[in-house]
């Protein structure tokens, strides 16, 4: 079972990323999911997060307090969620939206995906962006399940702008994976 | 920089209840401006502001009872006017004054509309029309424009709106204007006057809501503003049956409708407690 | 960004001088007080604020006039002017700062 | 404040005594929407009112009525709405907001027999149940029921005093019996009334809180519109500012408060009345005209050697669970007398809890139970 | 008709479940009005209902809302509304008029936290006893609560059958929990779903009484408008011809049949399900969301060897009181789990009739009662 | 006595429920007027009885539907119009009216008759405006004259009527006229056409009510069908805005407004579903 | 009784003659049939009905120009008008009977 | 005990009188008395029944099934309730309105109320002058409560025509009660 918590603010399709996730999952994957997801007080605007639960077992209890997975979008998410996660947990964040604080022992995975989507001219597209590198970095989904996912879940005509996004965020998910085995032998070697 | 500073102290910071600051209505949204022009208006209008009581119902505009540091109450969806109504019978030295949306005070709550207006209880009725109910998403409301598309409308509105000033005007206010948030020194101006009415009086404030109307309908906050500014047609006076928002043709704005009649309290006094209350006839 | 130029409010300009202030962190970006300036006052600010938006910066500060309408349209609360007592300017001043 | 009370002795109806009652209680306000069988009620008050200084007004629906009056007692005055269960059903939602923003006001619901229009003319007490229930969510209610034109009279001072004191729409939940039977009513000195009014609050205006808990029963002074408080007060759940608190906590502290304020003054709500309960071994639990027949059946149920008393509801909301708890103990049954299929019944078997076999005496409605059935009640079943 | 039936598999919340079922169903009539969590109810059958042929259309209030699904129904059409506690509230009246006048339909009730406008975009289970008593007047209802996307979407299904077939509003308590999670949800072939529709009348239709009980179960055959049988329906109490009858008499009549449809098909019409109820010795009643959690309790409680089972409702009214009578006898305690404070479990206790101990994990509402809440309750009460 | 004999069988007993009549209606209420003129028009309209529905809210007028041999409802006080909206919605081919009271269509029910005025759903509405709640005894209503007597304005009538005809105008009626029970012919023949006429069509019709209203006014019933008489100013295409109700000045009669303007099903179906109706639209 | 006396329906009247039948225990006594009429051809009968009241009864059958509007003011279906095709007059027959 | 039952139609002021009688016993008498009324099915019109009770002790059930008097001023209304009359009961009916049929024994006391309220030129008065005989024929209340309520209870300026037509009641009552005991004596001494 794994335990995701998907957070930022109202307006960066955080609810998606985690629908997308969850249905790739579910439908893709064929393993059992779900998906429940909360606003802030405020009516729109303000802190948002998605919360999937991806199981081989019947999911009862679908919600998350201690998540395996924390994708941060936003510095308010980061600083609400952050000391909810797991000590074994995984830390994702968007490279220029959080700085990442109090950090207790967490390796921070992170990824410039607003960045990148800016460059791309579509900065709507951060989370398509961020659900290739989820998928890249955790496992959590298959590759075929998540890209199919995304493409029939995204507004026609756009399927191959939103494949290329997430494929630069799946790539780079990929290299930061290369360079922290590297890191994380090369540490060995040195351990030896 | 001489000429421009930062600032923590908002000259209308004395008229909001600061601690629940930022109000949850959207960027570009235009509730906080017929808001802030309600505000100005009260402050400019004179009155006694202790003893001024503003009642909202539910919905995106209705929060602004929530925001305005007098006596204020956030009621249910609909009710604004009979809870206001029983206020001010209750206590005729009170202001009360009603805020809220289009959906609160012509869909479900329609019916207290027509009647506080047809008795002329001394109200004055600030409706935010943004066209839609912005608070649960972006529905078509009965000031949905034809063809608009909601998410209840997803091929387009197949209903008409309806023509709020002419309601208000069949049903008996004595006051009814309208204007666009844009539109905010007339807007301010209608508000006072309203206000400093005796007798029931409705005034209609268009207001984008690019969340729940402006983004399906492929308007953004500004250029709901700048169709504001292109078709309204300022007619004070104009015959209200004649005062439709027609998008393309024309925006009717102004005030349409300022008349003398006894209020509900004047009549109700002068029939059944005639000795007491001469003076207050009078002052219809 | 700027969709048009007509000066909405024109024919309500008090002949007077103002300082505005700002209160960036309330600020929600909507720009209609930038857009709707009848003295093209204010552009919007290189630095988001707290709450990641983007509020007005004084760019023509001579050219206030006062009027408030940035003032009466902010639906946020962010925004004001005070006249500027030192600064009184008549009408005629006034129209040559225009153009 | 004299002119209030109609001292003095009549012969009128429940209807009638139900708003002298108001009146001498100091009710200043009344939106109404005219009913059968409560239509009276708000014709007394419409004559008898404006002589007062008061204000009646006849709304455009039953929502309006309770939605004004729920205004009018924020502007400081005692308010009342009567009606009936067509009526009742439209004010559910608005009920909730004067449970919510602990307002004070008396409703009035001169019970006939239902579901849907059912007899307009006739009488039932089918909306028990209702009135604990009837509006979403959860809280807690108070609701009278009186058994005579001069108890209604008393139960609606009681009513006001109530609301006030604990900050509530308070429930009379009276029916067609008893709001048209003409009884002999006195109507007492106006210094021999007790009057309770919302405690205002003291200290810093600014610093109010309007719904930080006061005092012994935890209820918040309660300021009017006008005084200077900048109240702001919600249907949403609030904190003690009277803010929207949109927080699972917040809910907790709300609807905590709510309720605790009912269950913990029980002691002090509730009031029953004992009948040859001294020595009953089978105990009659009744309310309103109900509880009549149930008195009369007493009698003669003792004339033929059966030890049955009644144990009378005169607040049957909250219900007195205790009392039932105690007497399950030691009695051989009870029997719950009620113009509906088992309402209150259900709460006296839950209560009984398995010590003592609960029957009931129920009907349908539209007319009134008599005593001999009863009898032959108690009879059959022990 | 198989457009109706979107024949796959989805991942989608309940809202849009329920609103699949509702077209899986049959439904060719939706009558709406927005509310937080029900709204997503209507918008997709706003979107999918005109290519099928039938009719969205929101009105101006809950009230016209409920109305007109009653009108629908008579047309000849299967027709449901879905709403949340405040509008829920609204409906109350015309729910009593659904249920006088027998008439099929669905509302679907995604409950949030209240009292009043309350916590609108946060859950709770606190509406269970309106559901049950909301209208004035005594009557039965039908009220399913689903805990799952694709249950709703089934029970949506069921609720128009049961509906048509026993004709009256049945509803459906769900929650913001149940309506907003979204899981895995299997359309089925239309072929594969079961679908009841009223019951016709035969023989003669200038002697057609629209009210004479028939067949096996009671119920009367269902005329339509334009059958050309020229019905007459009232609110008022009424005979087999459909006429007032303004006696005890008739209301006796009018009202026992009504109370007795559903009360002697309980078997037919109660469902429930058993988890590891075996040899269960603390049974924990739940419904709706708060299942689920209770699910994952019991299997918490038995890892640590407690050994639970899970009772749980689908139908929860009429209430399955017979069965928990009987498993009071043998089993050493209830605990009923719900978002609310103790609704369901004042019928569980009232039932469990003193034989076994009853408790409560209840919650304010806002949030969803945790697995592990309720395995402390087990742990301290037992 | 060749020119008259004793009978049996009305003309209009075929429409009626014969076996539930004496009505209850009291001697000299105005209501059984017009729905003898409601059934007449019914007949000569032509329209398919077994299509025909006819739907009642509470009140006296209200009991209307129990006594016309046609698919009738008795429906909830001021429910009525959203009950015909569902019939009519649920099935088009029915021709649903709506006979009910000033009280029950105005009072509790307002919203619903501007709403659906609004949206021109095809219905005709008939109200039986006897200027008091009837059935409840006598109170006060929105139609009530300003100082006239009811039981709960003892000592007068403190507010205004409604101008109903200038309410569904303002609302969006497509057929507006009014007239009084004495004006049987008129008010049969403005039925008949409402009856035919596609879209939202609303007749107000006046009628006495002894018991409630007349009998505290100090008016007989024949003294008030004199009023009608002598008051009456028929003026067809009146604006309804100046067709006011004054007993002493005159009493506005006549067809105010008669417009044609699609559906509510018309434009629902021309966006929804607009392959399957295009005849439909072409007859809007 | 009578109040006034204005052929309220003069201008309606079809010209043909008709033959009243009277419902007799059907009728509540209003009087508008008779009031109405324009040819006044009822009166009050002497004699009350089942219900305790007075129906009309025909005192000028010849005069009766089956205008039926006795027939659609009843408000208890009680009295109609029915031709009498024997009797077929024309419109000037119609005026002497009334003169 | 006395069960009284007064019944008419609507528009006879039944109600008015049963009123005026429990009244008359509650506040004149100073005895216990309930009043309670009920209307046939329709709005109005049609049958009416007004039931009184008068007693020494308090009266918990305030329904008459067997009333000990029952007074009819209606045809439909002695159809009705005359079967539920008491063996011991006193019956009285106005002598036009009312033909009694199938009687079981009872005495008829009839007074034509109608039509003296004719003579007196105000028919709506009827009811008063029955209220007159009620109180001399049954005793169930004193003249002296039994005028006052009359005076009390009707519209002023009213009050002296309503005292003679009571009067009138009261007096055809003594008359009546006369013409029987004379009678009575006559049959026993016929019988002696
Ligand atoms: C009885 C009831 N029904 C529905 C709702 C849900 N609801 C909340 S706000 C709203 C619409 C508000 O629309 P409007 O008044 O136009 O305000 P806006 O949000 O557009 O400013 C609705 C339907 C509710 N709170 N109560
Ligand atoms: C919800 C509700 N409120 C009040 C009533 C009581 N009631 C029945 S009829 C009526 C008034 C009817 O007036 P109107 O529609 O004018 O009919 P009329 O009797 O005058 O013909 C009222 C208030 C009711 N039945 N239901
Ligand atoms: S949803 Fe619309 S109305 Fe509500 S705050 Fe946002 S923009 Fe304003
Ligand atoms: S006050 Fe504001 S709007 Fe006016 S000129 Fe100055 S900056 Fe522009
Ligand atoms: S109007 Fe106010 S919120 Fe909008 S950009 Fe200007 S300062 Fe910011
Ligand atoms: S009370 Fe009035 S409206 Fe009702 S039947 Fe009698 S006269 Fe007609
Ligand atoms: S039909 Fe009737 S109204 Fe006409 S003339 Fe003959 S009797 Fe008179
Ligand atoms: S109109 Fe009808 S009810 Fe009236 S008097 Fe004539 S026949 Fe009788
Ligand atoms: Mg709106
Ligand atoms: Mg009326």
């Amino acid at each position: 079972m794994q335990e995701i918590v998907i957070t930022g603010f109202g307006g960066q399709g955080i609810v998606l990323t985690g629908r997308i996730v969850a249905k790739a999952a579910a439908l893709g994957d064929r393993k059992q999911s779900t998906l429940v997801q909360s606003y802030g007080p405020e009516a729109r605007g303000g802190a948002c997060s998605a919360q999937v639960i991806i199981s081989d077992k019947a999911i009862h209890y679908p919600y998350i307090t201690t998540p395996d997975i924390l994708v941060c979008m936003s510095q308010g998410a980061y600083d609400k969620f952050y000391p909810t996660l797991r000590e074994t947990g995984t830390l994702i964040i968007d490279h220029d939206l959080v700085k990442p604080k109090k950090l207790k022992g967490h390796e921070v995975l992170s990824i410039p995906a607003t960045r990148i989507a800016g460059e791309l001219g579509k900065k709507m597209i951060a989370n398509i962006i961020m659900i290739g590198f989820i998928t890249s970095i955790t496992g959590a989904i298959s590759l075929k399940a998540s890209i199919g996912t995304v493409k029939s879940s995204v507004p026609k005509g756009t399927e191959e702008l939103n494949i290329s996004a997430f494929n630069k965020g799946y790539e780079y998910g990929l290299a930061l994976l290369k360079g922290r085995k590297k890191k994380a032998s090369g540490y060995r070697e040195a351990g030896t | 920089m001489k000429n421009s500073s930062l600032s923590n102290k908002h000259p209308l910071d004395e008229l909001i209840r600061t601690d629940r600051i930022p109000h949850i209505w959207c960027p570009g949204c235009g509730v906080g401006t017929v808001f802030s022009s309600f505000l100005i208006a009260l402050r400019e209008s004179g009155i006694d502001l202790k003893n001024t009581v503003v009642v909202s119902g539910i919905g995106c505009s209705g929060r602004a009872a929530g925001y305005v540091k007098l006596d204020s109450f956030h009621t249910t969806h609909g009710r604004a006017i009979p809870f206001a109504t029983g206020i001010k019978l209750a206590n005729p030295d009170l202001n009360v004054i009603v805020f809220s949306g289009d959906g609160d005070l012509f869909a479900i709550g329609g019916n207290h509309f027509i009647h506080a207006a047809r008795r002329n209880v001394d109200l004055t009725v600030i409706c935010v029309n943004n066209f839609t109910y912005g608070m649960t998403g972006g529905q078509a409301a009965a000031t949905t424009p034809s063809m608009a598309k909601t998410t209840t409308t997803p091929k387009g509105n197949s209903e008409s709106p309806f023509n709020l000033p002419h309601l208000a005007y069949a049903s008996g206010a004595t006051y009814v204007a309208r204007w666009t948030m844009l539109h905010a020194r007339d807007l301010t101006e209608a508000i006072k006057e309203a206000i400093l009415k005796r007798g029931f009086s409705f005034i209609e404030a268009l207001a984008p809501c690019p969340t729940g109307y402006g983004r399906r309908n492929k308007e953004q906050p500004l250029q709901t503003l700048k169709i504001y500014q292109e078709k309204a047609i300022i007619k004070n006076g104009a015959n209200p049956a004649e005062a439709d928002i027609d998008f393309n043709k024309g925006i009717i704005l102004g005030k349409f409708i300022d008349i003398k009649k006894p209020t509900w309290l004047d009549t109700y006094n002068s029939i059944y407690r005639p000795q007491d209350n001469s003076d207050i006839i009078d002052a219809a | 960004m700027r969709l048009w130029r007509v000066p909405f409010d024109t024919n309500e300009i008090e002949v007077s001088k103002g300082i505005i202030h700002i209160i960036e962190d309330r600020c929600k970006g909507c720009g209609f007080c930038i857009e709707f300036c009848p003295r093209e006052v204010l552009e919007f600010s290189d630095n988001f604020n707290i709450k990641g938006y983007y509020p007005p910066k004084v760019v023509k500060p001579d050219a206030c006039v006062n009027c408030h309408y940035c003032e009466i349209i902010c639906p946020e609360f962010a925004i004001y002017s005070i006249e500027d007592i030192n600064h009184a300017v008549n009408s005629k001043n006034q129209k040559q700062d225009i153009n | 404040m004299s002119k209030n009370v109609n001292t003095g002795e009549y012969f009128i109806t429940g209807d009638v005594a139900c708003a002298e009652g108001a009146l001498a209680a100091g009710c200043g306000f009344f939106g109404g929407y005219p009913i059968t069988p409560a239509t009276e009620v708000a014709e007394h008050i419409a004559a008898r009112l404006p002589d007062l200084g008061g204000v009646y007004i006849q709304l455009e629906d039953e929502i309006a009525a309770i939605a004004s009056v729920l205004g009018a007692s924020w502007a400081g005055v005692k308010s009342m709405t009567a009606t009936s269960g067509p009526g009742f059903s439209l004010m559910m939602e608005n009920i909730g907001l004067g449970i919510c923003t602990e307002t004070p006001c008396v409703i009035v619901n001169i019970q006939r027999a239902g579901p849907s229009t059912g007899l307009p003319t006739l009488g039932a007490q089918g909306d028990m149940m209702q009135a604990r229930w009837g509006s979403h969510g959860h809280y807690e209610i108070i609701a009278l029921s009186p058994s005579s034109p001069q108890e209604i009279f008393y139960q609606t001072i009681e009513a006001f005093n109530l609301s006030e004191k604990y900050r509530l729409p308070v429930l009379i939940m009276s029916d067609e019996a008893i709001g048209h039977i003409s009884e002999r009513v006195i109507i007492p000195k106006a210094r021999d009334i007790k009057l309770i009014s919302r405690i205002k609050p003291k200290g810093k205006k600014n610093y109010f809180k309007p719904y930080q808990p006061e005092g012994h029963l935890g209820i918040p002074p309660m300021a009017d519109i006008g005084e200077g408080y900048n109240l702001h007060i919600t249907g949403l759940t609030h904190d003690h500012k009277g803010y929207p608190d949109m927080t699972p906590e917040g809910q907790e502290e709300m609807v905590n408060r709510l309720i605790k304020k009912i269950k913990d003054n029980r002691d002090d709500i509730i009031r029953t009345e004992d009948y040859r309960m001294d020595d009953a071994e089978i105990v009659i639990v009744s309310y309103g005209v109900s509880a009549r027949s149930s008195l009369a059946a007493v009698d003669i149920a003792r004339a033929q050697g059966i030890k049955a008393g009644l144990f009378r509801l005169i607040t049957v909301w909250p219900f007195s669970e205790l009392r039932i708890k105690e007497l399950a103990k030691k009695i051989r049954g009870f029997v719950t007398v009620e113009l509906n299929l088992g309402q209150i019944h259900l709460e006296v078997e839950r209560a009984a809890g398995g010590n003592a076999p609960a029957f009931l005496v129920g009907h349908h409605g539209g007319t009134v139970i008599s005593p001999e059935t009863i009898v032959e009640a108690l009879k059959n079943n022990f």
